[in-house]
Parts: structure tokens; C-alpha cells; sequence
């Protein structure tokens, strides 16, 4: 751990506002995040086809028309500022060229945009974690290893501004936790075990970025707390312990910025609120506007604190307007607007209200993501020192928040939620202090899917 | 059969104790050891698969069940042999070649052992020519396919040729499952079905096994 | 003319609110409109695909699966109210049984969520105006207008809540007049040729209503003001006329109202404001969340009046969510808790600001749709009283409007803006005030565009 | 020269009357109408065209100009026909069969028109049979099919067979547009080209002709 964070950055909930950051970030051409102003970051993917050497001028031809279409939109649309991010796909990952290619395509048109009309733009590259092919994953040696690092030297190369992942180490775990609604193992994978990966795989790619001037953005809990969250809106899983997760995964996701990374989170990582509360970093964001890529109970309440406003992911198809990328970027174009003419106007904090209560009341999930309840679960991490103690804090204090909002009648919970509530709160409870205690009856049940030793342990 | 209805009952209650322990006695009053898995586990396990379609059950209470009927199960097993019972059928299922995804697959497989299929599960990432050799060595009934990803659903395609190709089309079904694939994605392929979740999986396959209930 | 508007229904225009309409409507199963509360409006069309007898199954197939995912979303959105949209293509309005259907088809899915989770929901059907498939068009006798009626009737007897059309007459002349940029032409069209045939077809479509029992709802300007937006933003025509056609083109689609139409207004008609405003009556709207659709200007500011928010169409392909109907009902449904949050915490006024200010500063087509702007032209229409004088009154304020607002800098009029809406106030200026004697010039310049028989003339 | 460079820059500005006057002029003086077409008319409307795509001219603008240079036109083409001058092509267009969109198919028209083609234009909703038909009675080097409807654009694939059926497809190549379509819809239905807007048409349209200026 090179830097703990032992005190809230924002220390006052009322402190937290999109746009507005303690510590902004400035990254590409001209780009500045959390100075007072939120921006549109856009994502896309490929349509329905092969991805392989054969099929290779088809994917840039892809990409050729999606730079393309930004530039156009871009002025069309008067953007004040633009964060695009290319997420890779694992193919691009496992051969590093092929991501770098692609970057090399997007940061030229970004370059020409900036050129022609002024855009302050910026370029977010994420590899894709390809760690996990084998079954246990070995995270720290061994060819995907190889290639993932390749992966962030030759975008950074290449022209990203900001290098991101999704990272999945204890994932092999929790997964499996999650389906049982084990909270030991939850609780287990993203309090130690994930902690130990984030600064294994944290401290390379900061490494990586110092050395090409690149911004280390951060890391999302995409794997363990928005699977939770997916599994819940299809009614495999209570509500109330998706929320759980989504506090609990925000202290593994915090180990990047312990690392050195500086920001933006990533978009896909709802636990961003609290890694605002506690770093002070601008934060990415996607609720409603991600409609396209995953459905959600938080679409209005998760654009709140938000720097940069994300779709998370839309496929190169063309709907009726024109490619969806497009037709994306004009949406958070003008929820963008929305944002920044609220503070310019001094009503953000009118505006903020309606995007929290509007959602807030209606899910769990949306309510601890309100300001009050993640100064509260941030607070509850900043006391502990531990990733273990913090990570079981931040689960602690969402069951409390969740059973107080039931007890003022702020949240209507029915009665297998507040079931599991209680079941959440009892197995939390039970946990020991010490974690190598935990350890030791975890290895017994989930040491088939972990190795021990992507773990340093 | 009152301790039929109780055993179907504790199955969905998940309650891992009373199962075996019901299973067990049941055998022991004489009761065939068929009767006890249709009537009892699977007659139990339906309930589940509705109520976890209606919402009404999570899949942590689902996993439940389905290890009180696996405790069943252990017990079941040599008497149904020596009785020369018949499986349900054999499924055989992997998620394709690029693939890490396989939350989805692994409650495909979950619900079909309820409903008292014997499942093969290849796992993640399985490039086609594994699939090839798997089909050849447990002679599966139904292969399900599961794909996440658009650039990793055509490899679908790719391992139905593959089966093809080694003239074992004809002895094995193919359904395909997973967020990016659909009906149409399925008759394009060829395969020969598709489901939009566990619960429907099940339902297909029964209807392609021509198994009723 | 059977009713006529003499007098604003809502005189001030900080009476003109979203969710809130003197006239609210009442429709399908237990909907009200314009009572406080704003409701998505959902549209959806067929991928791209053969539409005929041999591919019919497909069809059917399409629209179960929309209707299943309606079901789906509303529940798990929990969806305080919805309109749906069933636009015919026109191969459904020449076959008047396709068409009616699929709205059953759609009927029986919003019966079905009204059933079992009480949904508030009606149907709205719109069939295709299909009686321009001769040059020049017959629009009041010969087999397609048959079809198009029978299409009105056939549809209400199969479950429609609401009709409405987005009829043609009079665009044969329009088009031509657009693209030259010929003001005569563009006030002709709209003002002596559109308001005659509105009449004509109007009022057999509140007879086909009255006898089913089903509300008529209302028609668009969009084969007019809709291309020129289009046009307009594809650069081939200036911003400034396209404005000024949308400020005109709201006399012709009053003439419904006058004819018995009751609203919800069409989605796609940016006249609606000026509609409420005079007739008292609930509008649909639609903005950023139609980008799937068609990109505009207006993303933000369409919204602030809005009593239905829509979608305006999105074909019935997956998104990486699921299907792109549910994605954007999604959509829809987190705008819309905005909207009623605002309501319901008496901070409307200034969530209408944040719509309005965003926009308005950024577009001469935004502009004009601001509550003041819509209010002067609104007043304009009332003052006069023949469908000609009331044309040319609206366009006229509306370049009076556009002036001002670039005199005071409340708009950033390029050069190129500024001279032609000179040009246009100058032609303006120039029509005579005898509707007869444009008829004249017209018919000399036009004549072989049209049929006079087709306008009573 | 001065004077073809005042008449393309004249028909920039789309002053009808003064383009028909140096056209006479130019003529009178002993230009070859050949020359005038290429060097005034046609270099021109390439200026025209270009102002277009950059977004520095309207639409009606446009259309002026074109109106400039048919007048022009007219003095022109006795000259032309007497001289046997070659037209640089003959290129039909039309809305394919149940499509009443037709403002984007003539603006490809009218910007082709500029850049010196003949254009047959057989209006909207036009069936298989008819571009058949057309095809034979005109000959045209290419055939320009638009659609704007994700229910018609199939249409052109339809077109494009019976085209192929009556044995004229190696007569004409077809080039295809509108907002749902796509190169890569183009590729699928076996069409020559397709072109994003009416300036990109002319672009196709030449590089399919091999013009070059
Ligand atoms: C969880 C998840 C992950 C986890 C996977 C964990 C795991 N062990 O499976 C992690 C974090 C590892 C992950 C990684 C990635 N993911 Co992911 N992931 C998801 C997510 C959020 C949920 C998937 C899930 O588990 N759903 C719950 C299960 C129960 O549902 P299901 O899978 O659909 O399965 C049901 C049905 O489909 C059906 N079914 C499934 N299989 C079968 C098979 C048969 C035979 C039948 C009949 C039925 C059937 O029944 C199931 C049960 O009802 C989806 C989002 C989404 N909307 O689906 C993205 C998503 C699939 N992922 C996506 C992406 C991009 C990725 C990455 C490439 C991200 C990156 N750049 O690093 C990597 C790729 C890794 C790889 N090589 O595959 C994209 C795919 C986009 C695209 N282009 O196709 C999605 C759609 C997210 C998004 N909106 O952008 N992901
Ligand atoms: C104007 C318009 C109309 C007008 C048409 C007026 C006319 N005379 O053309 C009217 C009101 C009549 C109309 C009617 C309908 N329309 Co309409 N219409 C439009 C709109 C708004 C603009 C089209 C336009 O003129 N654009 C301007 C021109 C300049 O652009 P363009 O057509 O794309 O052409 C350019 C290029 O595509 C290219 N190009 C075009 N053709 C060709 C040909 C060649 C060879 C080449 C190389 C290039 C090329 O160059 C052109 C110039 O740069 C579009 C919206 C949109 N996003 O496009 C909807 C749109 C096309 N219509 C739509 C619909 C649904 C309809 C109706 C069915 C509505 C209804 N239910 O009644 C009817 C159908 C009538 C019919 N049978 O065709 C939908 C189509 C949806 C779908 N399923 O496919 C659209 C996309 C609107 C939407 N977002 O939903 N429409
Ligand atoms: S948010 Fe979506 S894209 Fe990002 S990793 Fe998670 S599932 Fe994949
Ligand atoms: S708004 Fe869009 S769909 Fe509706 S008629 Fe106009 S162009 Fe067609
Ligand atoms: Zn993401
Ligand atoms: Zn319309
Ligand atoms: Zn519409």
C-alpha cells in the first residue's frame, strides 16, 4: 500500500456534486474533469461478427467509422469536451498490436476533432483481463500475464490518454459465493483476496502509465457487483444483497488509487461515489444512458455525482438516425447540458435532488447510492485499516442504511427482502475480526477455485 | 403419497437433513426408487423452476434445493443402477471457444439436473474440436451452447460445423443460450433451439426429448 | 370548421408545464394525461425485413416479442403509466386487416400488464397516410383513401385507445417549396393547401372515433417541419427557416382540434407546445431520447411542455441489454421520474429552466420552442382568423422572434443564418393578404404539383 | 481564361441571367461549347459541390446554381449535338417499390445533373419490372436505387434480380442509397456501389465511369 486514504476527501455529503471534484484531472487534448464541468464519455463495440486476422480490415473499417461519426456529432452537437473510451476486446488483448492498432485509429480522429474545431477530447483505452483462461486463474505469471502488460505498454504507446481496466482477480471465487448467496465468500474474495490482486496488477500498470505519461484512471468491481446487480434484475438474487456487494466492492476498487491511480473511475464502476467521498477524483458514471448495454434501478441516481456521463457500451449498428454510436453520443450530449446549465445556474443542488430522490426510493440498490448513504459507507471505510475490516464495514454500514431507510418507510422493502436483509446482517456479524482466521475455512471451501499463489499468499 | 408430497415439499424448502432423511425411509417402506425421484425430487424441483420463473425464488434458495436433491440423489443412485433405471438424458453443455463467461451456462446446467437430467459440463472457453471429441466420448442427447459476447456467438456456428464436419450432427440436438443470441441467430446456425433463460432451457429440452412432464 | 380558437387556453406561458394540461385526456385502461403526472410514450418499428403475405408469421412474431418485453420492463420499472405507439407501415394501412391485427396483438399484451400489475396503459394506432402514391395525389377519392379509412375503423374496432395520422396533404408542394427555399410556396402549402385537406380528412377520422368510442388524438406537421429539421441538419438548409416552417406549420395541424381532435398530440409534432397552448389539450413529445430516431437540435427543450415523452422509433433489434424497445422504454421511464419528481416536489418550474436554458442558446429550432416563444406564437395564431392569416401571423413572429433574440444575444446567429432570415422576412413581408390572389401565382408556379379537386378548389 | 473562370464563378453564385450571357459570349468569341461546358459550367458546379459537402452552401443555393447552369444548358446543347459531343453518361434513378421518400433521390439527381450527366429519373415507388423496362429504353450506364424504409430497402435486392433475370445486369451497374442502407448492405445484394449523400454520389458515380475530373 503506498498512499491510505484515512480521511474522506469530501468529508461533507453536500460536498459531493457532479462536475466538481477536489482533485481534477486534465488528460489528452485539453480535457479537464471535475473543474465545474460534466462531459459525455462514449463507448462502443463491435456488431455480430469474427474477430480474427482474417476478418481484421472489417474491425478497422468499424472503428474507421466510428471516429468518423464522432467528429461529425462532436460539432454537430457543439460538445464543450469528450472522453472516449475503447474498451478491447479479448482478442485485442491477448495480440497487444491489434488493441494499439485501433488506438492508434481513434486517437487520430480525436487529434483531427481537436484540430478542426477545438474539441478538448481525451482517449480512455481499458485491455480487457484476460488473466483468467485457466481454471484456477493463475493472475501473476504466465502468457495472458504477458500480453495484458503488452497490452497497456503498446496502447499507451499508441496514444491513449488514460488507461483503465476491469480487473477480475477473486472473481473465480465470488462467482460462485454470489449464485450460493454465501455472504462469507463474498466477503472473503473482495476484502482479501481481491485487495492483494488490485495492488499486484495496480502497482504495473501505474508503472506502465508514469512511464508514457499516460493518466492510471482506475479499476471497476464490474465483475463481482454488477454481475450481482444483472443476477437481481432478472430475479436471481434479493436486491438488498446486490446493494451489499456494491459497497463491499468498492474497497478493492479503492487499492488502484492506493497504487497511484488518479481517475476518472471508470464508468461500468458504480461504487465511484464512494471512491469520489474518498479520493477526491473525478468519477465516469452510466445509468439510463446504459440502457442500451445493461438494464438498471439506478438510471437517474447514478448520474448525481458523476464527471463524465457514459452509455457503457452500444454496438456499431445503424438504427434509423444513424450509427448508434451516434445516436449515443446525442443523448449524453444533452444530459450533459442538463448537468452543466444546473451549475451554471447555481440549481445543481436542486437538480441533484431530483436525480436521487426520483430513483432512490423506489430500489435498494439506487439508495446507497445516494450522497448521504456513500459519505456514510465511505466514512465507515476510512476508519478501518485493514482491506478485510473495510470491506466488511462498508458492507455493515449499507445493511444499516438499508434497514434504517425500511424502518422510516423510505424505502418499501418487501418481506423476502427484509428476510435477506436480516440473513445478510446475521452471516456479516459472524465473520471473525481476524481474516486469517476466515482464510483458513475458506481455503476449505473455495481452494479448488482459487490458487493461492496469484494471490501471494 | 402423503410422504411423496412431503419429500417434493422439503426439496423445495431445500432442507438437506429432511431430504435424505425422507428418501431414505421412503425406500426402506418399499416405495420404487423411480417413484421416488418423479414424484418426489423432480415433482419438487418443478415447483422450484416455477418459482424461481415467477420470481418468487432466488437462485440461492434454487441451489439449496438442488443440493438437498443431490443428498437424495447420493442414496437413489445405486438402487435406481441395480434397477436398471433409465436417465432422463444426457446434456452436455460448454460455453464456446473465447469465451469467459459462464454464470449463465452453469444455471442452465443447475436447472436441468433438477428436472433429472445428467449433465456434462465442458466448462468455459471450449474451442470446437473439444466439443467434437466430448460428443463422441458421452454420447450426449442435447448439446447446449452458451455465448456472451457478439464476437464470440458466431463461434457457435463455427463448432456446429465442426460437429458437422466429423458426421455427428445427426446423433446430437444443439440448443444455444446466451444475452446476444436469439431464435433467428438459432435458425441461421442451425441449431436446433434456442432459450432465453434457465427456466425455458429446461423447457426445450423436454420438448425436443419428447419428455412430458 | 367546427370549433374555432379564438383565445388562448393557457394565455401565460409559465402556465405552460409538462404534466399539466387544462384539457387532460383519458384513454385505454385508466390513463390520464395532462392530470400532473408525465408518461412514456413507446414506439418501436420492424427491423429490416420483407413486410408481406409470405412473411407474415414473421411479422406477428416481432410485435408478440415487443409486447412481451413491454410487459416485462413496465413491471420491473415499475411504471407508473404508459402509452404505447403502434405506427403502421404502409403496406399494414393498404391492407387495412394487417394492421388491425397487429393492434390487437399489441392490445391484448397492454390488457394483459393492466390485468396483472394494474398498469395504467392505451394503445395509440397510426395508420399510414397512404394517399399520395399518384403524383399528383388524389387525397379525397380512389382506393387508397378507402384503404385509410377502413384502416381507421378496422383498427378501433381492434383494441386502439387513441388514433392519430401525420397526414400529407399539401407536401407535394411543401417539398419542392423547401428545397428551393421559396417562402410562397412553404406559406402556400401550409397555409391554403394543408389547412383544406386537414378539414376534409379530420373530420371523417372523429366520425370513425365517435362510433368506436376512441379518442382522436391528433396529427404531426412532421411530413413538413420534420424534413426541414432534417434537411437542416444535414446542412442543406439554414437553421433559421427550418425554424420558421415549424412556427407555420402549426395552423395546419390545429385544424384537427378545430375538427374535434382531443390530443395526446403526435410524438413527432414540435408544433405541440403551440397546440397546448391554444387548445388546452396534453402533447407528446420527444427529444434526446428519440436520437435513435432522428437527431435534432431540441433534446432537451421539446421536453418542457411535454405531457407524453417519447421515443418517436426504434426497430425491434437486440442491444447488448436486450431488445431495443425495452432499452429505450428503460429510457423513457428514468426521463419521466424526472419529470413527476419535479411535480411532486413543486420544483417543476426549475427543471423546466434547466430543459429550456440548455438548449435554447444553441439553436434558432430550440429557440422558438422555448414557453415565451411558444406563447407570442400562439397569440399570433389566435389573432387571426383564416388559416391563411394565421400561417403567415406565425411564421412572421417567428422571424420577429429570432431578430430579437439575435440582437440580444440570446443567440449565436452565424452570418449566413442572419441574411437569410432576412431573406425570409423579407418574403414574408411580400405575400399578399388576399389568400386568392396567392392562389394565382402559385398555381402557375406549382399547379402541376397538385390537384385542385384534391383541396375543394 | 478570364472569362470561363467569371462563368463558373458566376454559376457558383447561381446569376442565371449572367451565366446565359457569357455562354453566348463564350460561344460567340469562339470557345468550343465543349470547353465552356467543362471549364464554366462544370467547374462550377464542382465548387458547387464541394461548398455543399463542407457546409458553406444551402440546399436552395444550390439548386440556384443548377438553375444557372441549365440555362446555360440550353444555348449549349444545339452546339454540343451539332459537334457530337459525348454526354458524360447517362445515369437513371428512382425510389424502389412501396418507397414515397424521394427528396434525398433528387438531390442525387440534381448534383449529378450538375456534374454534367444526363439523368432519367423514374420518380418514386417504382416497381422491379418498370427500372427493367426503363433499362431497355434507355440504356443507361449506371442506375441509381434509393430507399428509405427498412421494410423497402429488401427492394432493392428485388430490383437488382429482376435485373439479373431479364439479362441486363452486365448493361448496367447500380449504385444504391438512403439512410438505412450501407456498403455493407450494398455488398450483400450484389450492388456496384452506394454512396452516404448526393456529393458522395457524384464521387461513385465518376469513379464507377472512370471520369476523373
Ligand atoms: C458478469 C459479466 C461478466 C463477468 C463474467 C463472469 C462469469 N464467470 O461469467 C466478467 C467480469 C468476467 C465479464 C467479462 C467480460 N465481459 Co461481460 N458481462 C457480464 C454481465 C454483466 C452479466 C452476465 C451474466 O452473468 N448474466 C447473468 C446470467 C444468469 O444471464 P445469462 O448469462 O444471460 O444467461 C441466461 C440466458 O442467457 C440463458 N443461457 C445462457 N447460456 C445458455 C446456454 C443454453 C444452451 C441455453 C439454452 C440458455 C442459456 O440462460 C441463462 C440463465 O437464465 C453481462 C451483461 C449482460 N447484459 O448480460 C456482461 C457482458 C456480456 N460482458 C461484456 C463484455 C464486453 C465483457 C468483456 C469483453 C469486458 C472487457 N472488455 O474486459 C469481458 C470478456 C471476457 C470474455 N473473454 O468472455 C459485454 C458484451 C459486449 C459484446 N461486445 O458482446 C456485456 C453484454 C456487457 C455490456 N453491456 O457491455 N463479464
Ligand atoms: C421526410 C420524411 C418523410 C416524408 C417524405 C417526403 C418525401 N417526399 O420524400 C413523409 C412524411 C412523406 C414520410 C413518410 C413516411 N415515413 Co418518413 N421520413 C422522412 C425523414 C424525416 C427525412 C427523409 C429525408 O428526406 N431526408 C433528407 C434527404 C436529403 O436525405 P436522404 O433521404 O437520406 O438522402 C440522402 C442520402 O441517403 C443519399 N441517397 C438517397 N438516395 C440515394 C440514392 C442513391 C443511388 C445514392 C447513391 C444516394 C442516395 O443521398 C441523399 C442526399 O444526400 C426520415 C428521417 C430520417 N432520419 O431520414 C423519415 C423516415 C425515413 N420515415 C420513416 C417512416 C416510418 C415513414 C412512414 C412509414 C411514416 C408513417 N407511418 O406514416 C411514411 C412512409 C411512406 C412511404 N411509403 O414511404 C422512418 C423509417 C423507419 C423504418 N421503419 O424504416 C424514418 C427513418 C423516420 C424515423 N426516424 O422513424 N417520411
Ligand atoms: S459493466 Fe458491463 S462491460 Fe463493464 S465489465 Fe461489467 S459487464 Fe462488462
Ligand atoms: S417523425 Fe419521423 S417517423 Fe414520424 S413521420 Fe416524421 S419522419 Fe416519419
Ligand atoms: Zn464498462
Ligand atoms: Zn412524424
Ligand atoms: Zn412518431
Amino acid at each position: 500500500m503506498s498512499v491510505s486514504f484515512r480521511a474522506l476527501s469530501v468529508p461533507d455529503p453536500s460536498g459531493l456534486m457532479f462536475g466538481r471534484a477536489p482533485k481534477p484531472v486534465s488528460c489528452g487534448f485539453g480535457l479537464e474533469l471535475g473543474k465545474g464541468q460534466v462531459y459525455p464519455e462514449l463507448n462502443f463495440t463491435l456488431p455480430t461478427m469474427v474477430l480474427d486476422e482474417s476478418n481484421w480490415a472489417a474491425v478497422v473499417a468499424h472503428y474507421e467509422e466510428i471516429g468518423t461519426s464522432i467528429q461529425r456529432a462532436a460539432k454537430r452537437l457543439k460538445l464543450p469536451g469528450l472522453m472516449v473510451e475503447f474498451e478491447l476486446l479479448p482478442p485485442m488483448t491477448e495480440h497487444p498490436s491489434w488493441g494499439a492498432e485501433i488506438t492508434a485509429i481513434l486517437h487520430r480522429h480525436l487529434k483531427q476533432a481537436h484540430k478542426d474545431f477545438g474539441l478538448p477530447c481525451a482517449l480512455r483505452v481499458t485491455p480487457t483481463d484476460i488473466r483468467d483462461v485457466t481454471r484456477p486463474p493463475d493472475l501473476r505469471s504466465g502468457k495472458p500475464v504477458e500480453a495484458l502488460l503488452q497490452s497497456f505498454e503498446q496502447c499507451a504507446a499508441a496514444g491513449a490518454d488514460v488507461l483503465s481496466i476491469e480487473s477480475v482477480g477473486a472473481k473465480e471465487v465470488h462467482d460462485e459465493a454470489l449464485l450460493y448467496g454465501d455472504l462469507d465468500g463474498v466477503i472473503f474474495a473482495l476484502g482479501v483476496l481481491a485487495p492483494r490482486d488490485m495492488d499486484f496488477l495496480w502497482k504495473k500498470i501505474v508503472t506502465v502509465c508514469s512511464s508514457h505519461k499516460v493518466v492510471p484512471g482506475a479499476d471497476s468491481a464490474c465483475g463481482f457487483a454488477n454481475t450481482a446487480m444483472q443476477l437481481s434484475s432478472q430475479g436471481m438474487l434479493p436486491e438488498v444483497l446486490a446493494a451489499v456487494v456494491r459497497a463491499a466492492s468498492a474497497v478493492r476498487s479503492l487499492v488502484a488509487y492506493e497504487c497511484g491511480a488518479l481517475g476518472p473511475s471508470k464508468d461500468c464502476a458504480y461504487e465511484g461515489p464512494i471512491l469520489k467521498a474518498i479520493t477526491g477524483t473525478p468519477i465516469a458514471m452510466e445509468g439510463k444512458s446504459a440502457s442500451c448495454a445493461h438494464f438498471s434501478p439506478v438510471g437517474n441516481v447514478a448520474a448525481a455525482m458523476c464527471d463524465l456521463w457514459s452509455n457503457e457500451s452500444v454496438q456499431n449498428v445503424r438504427l434509423l438516425s444513424g450509427p448508434a454510436p451516434e445516436a449515443y453520443l446525442e443523448l449524453l450530449a444533452y444530459d450533459c447540458r442538463l448537468f452543466n446549465q444546473a451549475l451554471k445556474s447555481g440549481t445543481e443542488r436542486a437538480y441533484q435532488d431530483l436525480l436521487v430522490e426520483s430513483d432512490v426510493h423506489l430500489s435498494p440498490q439506487a439508495y446507497i447510492l445516494s450522497p448521504i448513504s456513500t459519505g456514510r459507507i465511505a466514512s465507515a471505510i476510512v476508519k478501518e485499516s485493514s482491506h478485510y475490516a473495510m470491506t466488511l464495514a462498508a458492507a455493515r454500514e449499507s445493511v444499516l442504511i438499508l434497514r434504517e431507510a425500511g424502518q422510516k418507510k423510505e424505502l418499501d422493502l418487501n418481506s423476502r427482502e427484509i428476510e435477506w436483509l436480516e440473513r445478510i446482517s446475521r452471516d456479516l456479524d459472524a465473520l471473525p475480526v481476524d481474516e486469517q482466521q476466515l482464510l483458513v475455512s475458506m481455503q476449505e471451501r473455495y481452494g479448488h477455485l482459487f490458487s493461492a499463489a496469484s494471490y501471494g499468499l | 403419497m402423503k410422504e411423496l408430497q412431503e419429500l417434493a415439499q422439503s426439496v423445495e424448502q431445500g432442507q438437506v437433513q429432511k431430504v435424505s432423511g425422507l428418501t431414505q425411509q421412503l425406500l426402506d417402506s418399499g416405495v420404487s426408487p423411480q417413484t421416488v425421484l418423479n414424484d418426489g425430487l423432480i415433482a419438487g424441483m418443478t415447483v422450484v423452476g416455477e418459482k424461481m420463473r415467477s420470481g418468487e425464488m432466488y437462485l440461492p434458495e434454487v441451489l439449496q434445493s438442488a443440493s438437498a436433491m443431490h443428498g437424495s440423489l447420493k442414496i437413489l443412485k445405486p438402487h435406481l443402477v441395480r434397477e436398471g433405471a433409465q436417465s432422463r438424458g444426457k446434456i452436455m453443455v460448454g460455453t464456446v471457444k473465447g469465451d469467459m463467461h459462464d454464470i449463465g451456462k452453469n444455471l442452465v446446467s443447475i436447472m436441468l439436473q433438477g428436472a433429472g437430467f445428467d449433465i456434462v459440463d465442458l466448462g468455459l472457453n471450449v474451442p470446437p474440436q473439444k466439443f467434437v471429441e466430448a460428443i463422441t466420448a458421452h454420447q450426449p442427447a442435447i448439446l447446449g451452447l452458451s455465448a456472451m459476447l457478439t464476437t464470440t456467438m458466431l463461434n457457435m456456428k463455427t463448432t456446429i460445423e465442426a460437429i458437422n464436419a466429423a458426421g455427428l450432427r445427426s446423433n446430437v440436438k444443439v440448443i444455444i443460450g446466451g444475452a446476444p443470441v436469439s431464435q433467428k441467430f438459432a435458425d441461421e446456425i442451425g441449431a436446433d433451439g434456442y432459450a432465453r433463460d434457465a427456466v425455458l432451457a429446461v423447457d426445450k429440452v423436454k420438448q425436443l426429448l419428447g419428455v412430458t412432464a
